[in-house]
């Protein structure tokens, strides 16, 4: 299955009522993802292209018995929308959602974790295993099916080294957007470690950013734990230190976050840096 | 969202934390007044969002009113790292027997609150932990159960606060952990906290960061925003709903994506920084954004005297690119910039984008394929002006 | 410690839950003002902490002021179950459409708070439990986490609350949930809450019951406190420190430990039930009670006239029994019963105990080593004074 | 080791430097219980009786590597002493106090299960294994060692039964005060349990009382569970309902939690109920 998902997932959209909810989870349809059904409290009974719309998220994985759960409400309701997921027995929840409070975060993560449930994200574009199904917004276009598992703290980046490595006919096996918050679900690491486990992955691409030190963590687990040859590349070398790049963690405080010192862990590491993000399909050939 | 120190020590003080019972002033007969009130020796700061205005001459002891006044004078209007001092606090001077650090922040890595704190206050945290970071205790909290009391006891034990203290320590450490959670800060730190002859705790500097994400639950906070330290142009893109972060170079970056943005910046850098050459600002407009976000993005990214040229890199994934060009077409029309821009529109309907660009026939305008490309082709756009 | 329905629903008020804008009175004249006030009909509802006023008179409907005064000369100094009215509460009447049962309580089996709700309000709850149980929608609270939004969504669209009153019905279910959770709450019920013609949510009545563990943190409820219900023997021993509870039989009991206590009061209805003889009271002396507790502790059960014998029964385990027997011949020269006392001491020092009873040839004392034998003799005592 | 403890656990006292904890700290080390040392906040660096005192759990389990916490504090404190010992990686803490809120009581017996930390009580007299150890204040005299277990929710009525017990010369596997609050860490049947499984265990004597409904789950497990015999008392038979009897669990309440139906659940589990706990000796021949 590569990672995380492939064509079996049944999948539930929360807030697939939404204008965001709703037009994503029409293209993750178009794409072959098993979309369940959604949640939209208040409008349980309704349908939505076909597939039930229900008040909670325990009413409906007791009826459609969905097992991955895409959160797309507003950042004020979705630590509760994430949580709730978890409560009704979901074990991967996938949030799209940008701008949710770094406190609720926290308690969401440690809640997770508690109930065992994976999150990914929030602020991220989603999962995508080329050929097989994606959930969240990843475009079909951007990516097929091969060896490659990719890992990225941002969207559209993604794209672009997808797709640069689509046209120089290199696959993908998964596509994880973990997300450019300060505190998230799942983190570098433990991609990695699903990646080298992974037999349908044989090579991996790390897309970083300045702020934090995820990039470093992950260089500390490729050196000591990956067979597998990393290729990544750190967004933000120019960037300046105590502003806040758009993505709420991207940003270098107090020294800490720095690209150069990412660059220089990873390289450390035995990764292959690109020092521009077309060079990845190079460095993975 | 940075509050001033007299905001933050106000704050500390709603959640029971003892601080200087000082006042702000804006004028130096304000100063004059709150130093008589106040009566003996008073400290006159200066309130402004950077660091370092004590060695900047921002903060001066004053023996007497008159003196306060005069300090008041001098600080008020003073430019400190290119910030215009509007405000000063006028606090009475403290008996310090001991300086004590005391912050709470997010650890990012680990996902929980982080108490860290120090005998050894006074100086910044960060030259601190380079110092002796060995003189500083870290206690992780957990974010569900809060601040437990056991935890107080074992800070205080572990970084060798005096028994006479734990008490009151106790409940500043408590008060603090509240102030930090009920005003979902980012930080929360006291600097120093300091022991007086007395054997009393009280908060003499204070430095608060609240969470922009949760402004919208923060109303009595979100007025205190002091937006005299930022740029007019990085207050219009808040307003318009872009995030824009001017820069010191030439290539004005207008990007869908803020990961892509900052490539997109490091790119005109990589191909550009031999001459001299790097980007004007960081600039994401968004996934969809309308043609007049895009006009009004041209235009903050215009209003910057240095930018020689702007370069467009869209990513067209959800977004379509034939949509973007355009929006692009309708800001150009509406801004009509006098410097080149160079496009590049990728993903999504690229084709059809391009179509509709290189059919305006509009001079000035630059289509690149790849991102490598458009960077290099805007940094020899700014060569070529120079 | 139970609120009244008025400090219930004061104290529901300000936690944001809409409530009828009824007023207390302690005199008929009182209640003419405040029903004059409120204009239209209104409900006189006596204040007492038993159930069942309604169907004692206790609670009428006034179309007008002059009615509600004369409602409320019958109901003020009413007397339900034992228990005299002192206060009314004038509330306006409510045009109610649907009455809906909702109520957050301590369930002590799975440790956690229960939400309990039902769209068939108005009942007594229990009825409702052995009616129709399936009418009621349970759901209980993570303690550490508290109510979830979403939990909020789930009990209405599981009870059946109309969706036009989802929102409301939510706000008062999070409003209750802080209620019970910052007060301390065993119990705290609204019913009915009504469902008015215009849609709005108002609780007509309420129940809280305060868990008497946390008052030390509850200055506010505790201060408010209604002891006219409370007998006074019981009032005494709260004061005192001793946990007296008075009942109908004829045989005082002292004991150490709650469920030796309960044990005692069994084995004397064993042995005399058919006689008609029973325990006079539950009392609990704790561990190591001083010689003026246990004085106290036997005053208080002789101001019971029922009472026609005395049993202790101490079983001294880290208590010692010599140190009970001198506070028994303590409490004995002090208030000088003239009833039998059967004394047994076991345990800890008991031969001793035992030897300063004897010793002390007071007529009246019986001596018994078993607990059996004790309550035997008692029941014995008490046939012989009867 | 009979159940919960012998005479190798190593013993904190939460509270050692106060009046209570102090005295039965003391009993405890004259019985030969190991007691490693206590915490009194504020009080490290001082000496109990010849054990040192510290100020705070995590301190105290690194030097002394203790396995058992008991919980002396005043109700206020007792919820943090608790759960300072649960983290402090304590995995059985006993708990005497009496009064604790039940709100603190609900979210502490959360965070325990969630820690992994079985807590007896609170409000309860603690436990015993007679001749090994005893870890609370059930006095000394009370029993001898023996193969009958006892689970009470009451103190001194259990120092009745044991004594009586040991008149009878019945010895004693294990005492298990559980505590006669509302909320509690451990019930009957998770003491069941233990003694079904404990080879040193025969049978077993249960003292329940009126409030709850942990005699009636006790008697499901008894029921469907147990091949060792019991032999029951239910205390309040006389207790009025409505009326809370001393013990701040022991109240009937809207017809449930009556002597009468637990007294019926235990017979028709196949327990043996005495009408007066001097009769359980008897039972237990």
């Amino acid at each position: 299955m590569s990672i995380l998902i492939d064509r079996t997932a049944r999948v539930l959209v929360q807030g697939i009522t939404g204008r965001q909810g709703g037009f994503h989870a029409k293209l993750m349809m178009e794409y072959g993802t098993d979309v369940v059904g959604g949640v939209t409290p208040g409008k349980g009974g309704e349908w939505f292209e076909g597939k039930p719309v229900f008040d909670t998220m325990r009413m409906a994985v007791a009826t459609t018995n969905a097992d991955v759960s895409l959160v797309t409400v507003p950042a004020r309701f979705a630590a509760d929308a994430i949580m709730e997921a978890a409560d009704a027995g979901i074990k991967l929840v996938i949030c799209l959602t940008e701008h949710i409070p770094v406190s609720d975060m926290m308690k969401v993560v440690a809640f997770c974790q508690r109930r065992g449930t994976r999150l990914i994200g929030p602020n991220c574009p989603g999962v995508m295993t080329p050929g097989q199904a994606k959930i969240g917004i990843i475009p079909a276009m951007v990516a097929t099916p091969g060896n490659v598992g990719v890992v990225s703290k941002s969207g559209t980046l993604t794209y672009e080294v997808g797709f640069a490595m689509k046209n120089h006919g290199i696959g993908i096996s998964t596509i994880v957007g973990i997300g450019g918050d300060p505190v998230i679900g799942t983190t570098f690491v433990d991609v990695l470690e699903m990646f080298e486990n992974d037999p349908e992955t044989e090579k991996v691409a790390l897309l970083g950013e300045i702020g934090g030190s995820a990039e470093i963590v992950a260089a500390d687990y490729i050196k000591n734990a990956m067979t597998k040859p990393v290729a990544a590349f750190i967004a933000g070398r120019s960037a300046p230190p105590g502003k806040r790049m758009g993505h709420a963690g991207a940003i270098v405080d107090g020294g800490e976050g720095s690209a150069e010192e990412k660059i220089m862990a990873l390289e450390a590491a035995g990764a292959r840096v690109a020092a521009n993000p077309e060079e990845i399909p190079g460095l993975l050939a | 969202m940075k509050l001033h120190e007299y905001q933050s020590k106000f704050l500390f003080r709603d959640f029971g934390i003892p601080i200087p019972q000082g006042k702000v002033a804006t004028s130096p007969n304000e100063a004059y007044d709150i130093a008589q009130e106040l009566g003996g020796v008073v400290v006159v700061k200066a309130q402004v969002h950077v660091g370092g205005r004590g060695k900047a001459g921002g903060v001066k002891v004053a023996q007497n009113a008159e003196e306060a006044k005069r300090h008041a004078a001098s600080i008020l209007g003073m430019d400190i790292k290119g910030l215009a001092v509007e405000r000063v606090l006028i606090d009475p001077g403290a008996d310090i027997q001991q300086e004590v650090y005391l912050a709470i922040t997010n650890d990012r890595g680990a996902g929980k609150p982080l108490i860290m704190t120090s005998m050894e206050g006074g100086m910044d945290i960060e030259e601190l932990n380079r110092q002796r970071p060995d003189a500083i205790v870290r206690e992780h909290v957990d974010p569900i159960m809060g601040l437990h009391d056991y935890q107080k006891t074992y800070i205080a034990s572990a970084m060798g606060m005096p028994r006479a203290q734990w008490r009151s320590f106790g409940r500043i450490l408590s008060g603090l952990y509240k102030c930090y959670s009920a005003s979902d800060a980012e930080l929360a730190e006291i600097n120093p906290l300091v022991i007086t002859g007395d054997g009393d705790l009280l908060a003499v500097d204070g430095k608060v960061i609240i969470d922009d994400n949760a402004l919208f639950r923060q109303p009595a906070l979100t007025e205190r925003r002091d937006t005299s330290g930022e740029p007019d142009s990085e207050r219009q893109a808040r307003e318009a709903g872009i995030t824009y972060i001017k820069l010191d170079g030439q290539i004005g970056c207008m990007v869908n994506g803020a990961g892509l943005a900052m490539t997109t910046m490091d790119m005109t850098k990589l191909y550009g920084d031999e001459d001299g050459i790097g980007p004007a600002n960081f600039l994401d407009i968004g996934g969809g954004a309308s043609p007049e976000q895009v006009a009004a993005a041209l235009r903050i990214i215009l209003s910057d005297e240095n930018v020689k040229c702007v370069l467009f890199n869209i990513f067209g994934g959800i977004t379509r690119c034939d949509e973007v060009a355009n929006g692009i077409l309708t800001a150009y029309n509406e801004v009509n910039p006098d410097v080149p821009m160079v496009i590049r529109l990728q993903g999504t309907n690229a084709a059809a984008g391009n179509r509709i660009i290189s059919e305006a026939q509009i001079p000035h305008i630059i289509s690149a394929e790849t991102l490598t490309e458009a960077a290099q082709r805007a940094v020899a756009a700014v060569k070529e002006r120079s």
